[in-house]
């Protein structure tokens, strides 16, 4: 298991090559990448802000929880936080396991508590100035199912 | 002496990302009174608990929680990484 | 969208890169890689036979479908045949759309589709011989949730 | 003139990949009749029709489905790709 916060890029593809290289027993390897989106040209930038040494602690809590929950052989979690430009990935997640339906579940449990219970924020940065994104119902309402 | 810290939307209205304060509070709601009753910025920033979420030396957790023994208050809105 | 059917091998890396960078409105890609498990070491080889023109022809159909039902930005599909080594990747898929939720359903509707309606059957080299894979009850059942 | 394709165990029960036949079955249930009634290494093949799936000029189909205007029958065992 991998975890990584940080201001930099990463390269999507070599984090996919080096994580499905390390795997031995897994048959399947599943990846999401979350992408700025430019709102159709009126987004010029992302600021993510996030809550050092809480933020860690939180992805790695449920890291361990999806390992365990569904016997992944390995997880990956990678998240930037800082200014990002419209079509820069933000973060990615990787799972692998045995069997594919195990890596898809662990990688949507993965990123539906990303999402809100990992202390990241996001301002969109726009022509007409700046806001804090507005977390989601739908966001709060996706934990339910797990 | 508690170490206080605000996020995002929280941060810019009380004006400053993080600050130690002495207080004999019991739980984070009466934290949170003491703080409102200072000045207008804090009262602001606290008027609406529902959009707001705390956590406790780095662990989420709720108003009603007590401060005994906690080192670290983080205030900050819903969160909306990924 | 792109399909490919190859005996070559492809790079993850190099192909989920290419297939993120096109994207200019959608915020999450999810990838799904197959891999040749080594069964606990007993697998030398995995050989996979094909129909050709059907293989095409019906991978084309259950992508189109995707795309249509869950608004697909981009979709992508390469499957090998042709003899591999443990290790090797099988196949993959990728998917691209606005919102998590979509780009995850529709990944795991093209590889429950592909399982058991694209005409592929692998066959498993091992040092006490050759041995057809049955199909897996699961993966018909699979089929149903969509 | 029938193309016929057999894939996996079918193709290597029945010994070959492809052959044409020349037939006035009238549905997919007929031909394998015919081809049963031929040689035992058919009658092997088909003896189990729960294990079977059959296409009709590239696309899947079932045992009832008429043959008339068809050009290409596939028989092979359930697919096992991904």
């Amino acid at each position: 298991m991998r975890l990584s916060v940080q201001t930099a890029p990463f390269d999507l593809g070599a984090e996919a090559n080096a994580f499905a290289a390390a795997q031995t027993t897994a048959g399947a390897v599943v990846t999401f990448t979350g992408i700025v989106r430019d709102n159709g040209g009126t987004l010029s930038a992302m600021e993510i802000e996030h809550y050092p040494g809480m933020t860690e602690r939180a992805i790695a809590a449920i890291m361990e929880e999806a390992i365990r929950r569904w016997s992944l052989a390995d997880a990956l979690v990678i998240h930037r936080h800082g200014r990002l430009a419209a079509q820069e990935p933000i973060m990615m997640v990787a799972t692998a396991a045995p069997h594919r339906a195990d890596a898809f579940a662990a990688a949507e449990f993965l990123m539906d508590y990303l999402k809100s219970r990992a202390p990241f924020w996001k301002k969109e940065i726009g022509a007409d100035g700046a806001a804090w994104v507005a977390a989601k119902d739908e966001d709060e309402a996706a934990l339910t199912r797990w | 002496m508690i170490e206080i810290l605000y996020f995002a939307w929280v941060r810019e209205r009380i004006g400053l990302p993080r600050e130690k304060v002495a207080t004999q509070a019991a739980t984070v709601r009466d934290l949170i009174a003491e703080l409102s009753a200072r000045e207008e910025r804090y009262a602001m920033a606290f008027a609406d608990l529902e959009s707001l979420r705390v956590a406790l030396d780095q662990e989420l957790s709720d108003f009603d929680a007590p401060l005994s023994g906690v080192r670290e208050v983080a205030f900050f809105p819903p969160m909306t990484g990924g």
